[in-house]
């Protein structure tokens, strides 16, 4: 077994930044690491918390939510929401023995390509140093 | 009957033929006609009219709905479902030839043995006319063996009429049709009103006469107070039940009204015996 | 049937002679005792009053898969299997009682064959009451501190040693197996001396002579709100109730692998019965705590002739508001049935 | 101080008004350390109540536990006034139902008891066994005096009360209408010290605590039921459309259910401590939302269940709120 652990990230994308940024980040032709399942949402503050813990309980090794910068959100207000709720989350998932690694948000406008190329290597390393997510994945227990 | 050895265990059906009774959109009625995949089941498939089957749809879950063909229509199963909830819902995703369970026969039936020589008064409203179906056509399949039929049906509009074109087939036989809608239509030649007050101006004579009730719930309490009125016993008087069930054979609880379980003891119920429990109308 | 003797430091090599069955005892974690399968003999514990989880789970796991598929398939695939003869080692009389009314219940018209395969399957070696606990009544209820009824052994801890007395020829042929010393009359005279101290420690009873066909004409009564309005509609007395045997089930996906199955579901939640419509038959908590107790003491009765109790007490042990079912019962008793509304 | 007769004169004053439906208290148990929550409807029940270091529940549960049927045809709705007695822990609990508007002020009455510790009864166990006639407690000093089958037996008060009380920063009810006795002087303070305790292990030594505590759940929802902040019509958890957790019992979804759990108490917790009274298996779920409380604190400077006009922790942003994660 000498393949080396690639891990599945998702990324909740905000419509309005995030998402163009990776779309900036794909018609500049940066090449970022292609472990990350995109889900455009309308914006960060629409992510409920209970998303990423969906996702990692479904499979994914890592969850990242990126929105716009604080002050810049389409909706004025939504992302310093998601962030109270982020930051949260991500004490509750570490208390309860998630490695903190898997659990990231970032803020990249529409205009940072190379960010948000940046932001998923970086997600991606963390989780693979991480390793599988193994806590509370479902796996066919007691089938 | 079913899997002897495991009644939790599902036929697999295809789905022969569909078509929706009532407009499509939310809480719209659709007919399935299913066969089984495994031919063999007939040999022991027996169910009389009343009967239920859990129908479901792997991957989502099953739902307790009546058997809506009678064992005189052979080769096929019909089940008219509307659309509620999550398995409806997904059940109604699905088209001819795709594939869908049933588990089934369960419950009781109509005791049509022992109305033989009697006639019979069916009053329906809604989708609660599919446990009736069964009935009426058992009974015009063995015509010399029972009285005079009689259907009264109602809905809220002549649209939501659920097996429309077969009332025109029962007048044409011969079969006193009376239908309802709740609210004035244009070029509507019915009656117009509640099903209670359609019984009323029917008013089928109690003598030696059997009346089979279903719909909601409203429906079936002034249809009973009606039919009281007009001089039915309470034992000739026969609705079906419906609670929230899980498994169909008598082992899950939920279905529990007073010691019966709707899905074991019933779904078919005399309103003499309903009379005694008090939950059967909560 | 056979009277046997081991020494309680043996323990480990008793156990560990059941090579042909798939032992379970009670364990503890932390202070919460619940039957497990035997992996290491010193984790057995033997001194508790009553599980916290009844061993019902042994029979009825909390969730268990009744058959696999694949997801747009058309082939299903049953998980009834032939598990390996099963030993439950220390099962409380009340609660190998209950396992016999349940059967009524899981062999009703529809024989249920997932419980029915691990019944069949399952040898019980009883272990008698020498503490009861402050909430036991199952003297009340057809039961008894050393009750033999539907056990395979009984066992007496007598201090030092313990008196295996068997009742079946499964009992006696595990504890063959086991390789006990023949027991004597001393052990049978202490036996009797720990049943008849037993059954002294019993403080709580009730007198069930008329509750059966009282209940229902107690519907429509107020004294159930006594107990309903301080009612959490939590699950904590019918899930560690070891004759309540409600489930729930559901399909579960995972890729293209799926499974219908089914897990303990109670009457007191307020999701529990209700319709696809949005209407509740049981919209409040008066009338689940009415059915939770009707069903126990009057509707089951109707149907199967037992009370589905056994006076293990746990409801009351473990009920967060205290509402005592002994409690119940008796203001029942005492309620007047008003006349018929005229 | 504690005077039961004062007590009930109170509660029969409030419960006699035209305008007050029903009356929530503690009553004496059936048994052993036990008491009960009561629903009083009449001043002919009043003789019932009690106040003692059993009285552990909290009477803010039962608010919002009554179920709202809607009202028949051609009858008015029954707007009268729901009194209820509170602890000072209890207090908070109606605090927060008030910040999330779950009713109006105008609707309860609140009568405040000051409380100086109940007994943790599994401590209690533990020291006395159980009886099964009840038991009576009072209060002497630093010291329990107990009165078990007309015996009377005596503990320090220290090993006897329960966790929540040697921490307690309100002894004294936040909102009230009416205070049945003088306020009591505070005794204890907060510092996280187990949180921070817990916070030394390493994730995987986390992990394998969780893992042991969750698998022992049987989602009893107990501690969901018992929560006076859990009053959702419909919980998440039990949701089919969309399904957030699976209703089978397995250490994923049992970790699943318990994080939603604390997710949606954190910032909201008023550390009643009673879900982890309640549990039949001994989970010690206060661990997870006392970890959320202290870090709402540290990170947001907010304090559920305190300031009647706060706004809730999560329906509210400030721009400097931190963000030392976020890349």
């Amino acid at each position: 077994m000498s393949e080396e652990f690639e891990p599945n990230i998702v990324a909740f994308l905000c419509n309005w930044c995030s998402y163009a940024g990776a779309d900036l980040a794909g018609t500049s032709r940066m090449r970022y690491l292609p472990n990350i399942k995109i889900i455009r949402v309308m914006c960060s503050g629409r992510v409920n918390p209970l998303f990423m813990v969906n996702a990692l309980q479904q499979g994914a090794d890592g969850v990242l939510i990126s929105g716009c910068h604080p002050g810049d959100c389409h909706y004025l207000e939504g992302n310093f929401y998601a962030r109270r709720r982020f930051m949260l989350m991500r004490k509750l998932l570490e208390h309860v023995g998630v490695d903190p690694g898997r659990v990231n948000m970032s803020w990249v406008s529409a205009s940072e390509g190379a960010k948000f190329k940046e932001v998923i290597d970086e997600t991606v390393a963390k989780a693979k140093e991480a390793g599988p997510m193994e806590q509370f994945r479902r796996r066919q227990i007691n089938w | 009957m079913m899997d002897e050895s495991n009644p939790y265990l599902p036929y697999i059906v295809r789905i022969e033929e569909t078509w929706y009774e009532t407009p499509v959109g939310d809480r719209a009625v659709k007919t399935f006609k299913v066969n089984f995949v495994d031919d063999k089941v007939w040999d022991t498939w027996k169910h009389r009219p009343g009967n239920c089957a859990m129908v479901g749809r792997l991957g989502v879950g099953e739902s307790m709905f009546c058997i809506s063909s009678s064992p005189t229509e052979e080769g096929y199963l019909r089940f008219s479902i509307m659309e509620a909830g999550k398995v409806t819902r997904a059940l109604h995703e699905l088209e001819a030839g795709e594939m869908m369970t049933v588990r089934g026969p369960l419950g009781n039936s109509f005791p049509m043995e022992e109305w033989e020589g009697k006639n019979i008064v069916s009053i329906g409203g809604g989708i609660g006319q599919a446990p009736l179906r069964p009935v009426i056509n058992f009974v015009r399949a063995n015509k010399e063996k029972y009285g005079d039929l009689k259907v009264l049906y109602g809905a809220r509009t002549s649209d939501l009429h659920c097996f429309k074109g077969e009332f025109d087939e029962y007048r044409e036989e011969g079969t006193a049709c009376h239908l309802a809608i709740d609210v004035e239509e244009k070029d509507w030649p019915h009656f117009v009103g509640f099903v209670p007050d359609l019984l009323m101006k029917v008013a089928p004579t109690p003598e030696n006469t059997i009346a089979v009730t279903c719909g909601p719930p409203i429906l079936i309490k002034f249809v009973t107070q009606n039919l009281e009125k007009l001089g039915f016993t309470p034992e000739q008087i026969y609705t079906t039940l419906e609670e929230r069930m899980k498994c169909g054979i008598g082992k899950c609880g939920r279905c529990n009204v007073g010691s019966l379980y709707v899905c074991k003891d019933g779904p078919v119920f005399s309103y003499a015996t309903l009379k005694t429990i008090p939950e059967a109308f909560a | 049937m056979g009277d046997y003797k081991f020494a309680k430091d043996k323990l480990a090599e008793v156990i560990g002679a059941l090579k042909d069955y798939q032992v379970f005892a009670p364990t503890a974690v932390g202070d919460v005792v619940r039957f497990k399968e035997v992996e290491d003999a010193s984790a057995i514990k033997l001194d508790y009053a009553n599980s916290n989880v009844p061993p019902k789970e042994l029979m009825f796991p909390e969730t268990e898969t009744l058959f696999k598929y694949r997801v747009g398939g058309a082939d299903i695939e049953s998980a009834v299997t032939e598990p390996k003869p099963r030993l439950v080692f220390g099962i409380r009389p009340c609660d190998a009682l209950a396992y016999t009314i349940v059967d009524k219940l899981y062999n009703w018209d529809f024989p249920d064959p997932y419980y029915q395969e691990r019944r069949d399957g399952s040898v019980l070696f009883g272990m008698a009451c020498a503490e009861p606990a402050a909430n036991c009544f199952c003297t009340s209820m057809g039961g008894g501190p050393a009750s033999e009824k539907g056990l395979d052994a009984l066992m007496f801890d007598l201090g030092e040693t313990v008196y295996v007395k068997t009742l079946t020829d499964k009992g006696d042929k595990a504890a063959k197996a086991m390789g006990l010393d023949a027991a004597g009359d001393a052990e049978k005279k202490a036996a009797e001396a720990v049943e008849k101290d037993a059954l002294a420690k019993i403080k709580r009873s009730l007198d069930t002579e008329g509750i059966p066909e009282k209940l229902p004409s107690l519907y429509d009564h107020p004294f159930w709100e006594q107990f309903s309005d301080r009612c959490l509609s939590c699950g904590i007395c019918t899930f560690l109730c070891p004759t309540c045997h409600c489930f729930d089930i559901q399909d579960e996906q995972e890729g293209f692998d799926g499974r219908r199955a089914r897990m303990w579901d109670t009457c007191m939640f307020s999701e529990y019965t209700v319709h696809t419509s949005g209407h509740n038959p049981r919209p409040t908590r008066k009338e689940r705590t009415r059915n939770r107790i009707s069903h126990k003491y009057s509707y089951f009765p109707e149907k199967f002739d037992v009370i589905a109790c056994v006076g293990c007490g746990r409801c009351i042990n473990y009920c967060p508001v205290n509402i005592d079912i002994l409690d119940i019962l008796e203001k029942s008793k005492q309620a007047e049935v008003k006349e018929a509304k005229a | 101080m504690v005077d039961e007769n004062k007590l009930r004169e109170k509660a029969k004053e409030v419960i006699a008004r035209d305008d007050v439906r029903r009356l929530i208290g503690w009553k004496r148990g059936t048994y052993g350390f036990e008491s009960a929550p009561i629903v009083l409807t009449d001043a002919s029940e009043v003789d019932q109540l009690i106040f003692d270091p059993t009285c552990v529940q909290n009477p803010a549960s039962f608010v919002s536990l009554e179920e709202k049927l809607p009202v028949p045809r051609g009858q008015e709705p029954d707007t009268r006034k729901v009194a209820v007695l509170v602890k000072g822990c209890d207090s908070r609990a109606i605090v927060q139902q008030l910040v999330e508007k779950a009713y109006d002020r105008d609707k309860i009455v609140v009568l405040g008891v000051p409380c100086t510790g109940v007994v943790d009864r599994r401590k209690a166990q533990k020291m006395f066994g159980v009886t099964s006639a009840p038991v009576e407690i009072k209060e002497e000093g630093d010291k329990y005096v107990l009165t078990i089958d007309g015996e009377t037996k005596e503990a320090p008060k220290k090993e006897l009360v329960a966790d929540k009380c040697l921490r307690c920063r309100f002894p004294n009810p936040l909102v009230y209408d009416e205070l049945v006795w003088d306020e009591v002087a505070k005794w204890a303070d907060d510092d996280f010290a187990d949180v921070d305790e817990f916070e030394k292990m390493s994730p995987e030594e986390k992990w394998k605590f969780w893992d042991e505590q969750f698998s022992k759940c049987i989602r009893c929802y107990s501690c969901r039921n018992v929560c006076p902040m859990c009053y959702c019509v419909e919980c998440v958890v039990q949701k089919l459309k969309p399904q957030w957790t699976r209703r089978s019992t397995d250490i994923s979804e049992n970790s699943v259910y318990h994080i939603q759990r604390a997710w949606h108490l954190s910032g909201r917790c008023i550390e009643c401590g009673e879900c982890e009274r309640v549990c039949p298996v001994d989970i010690p779920i206060t661990k997870l939302n006392r970890k959320m409380t202290r870090d709402v604190m540290a990170m947001f400077e907010y304090e559920p269940g305190v300031d009647v006009e706060a706004e809730p922790l999560l329906a509210c942003y400030n721009p400097q709120d931190p963000e030392e994660y976020i890349m």
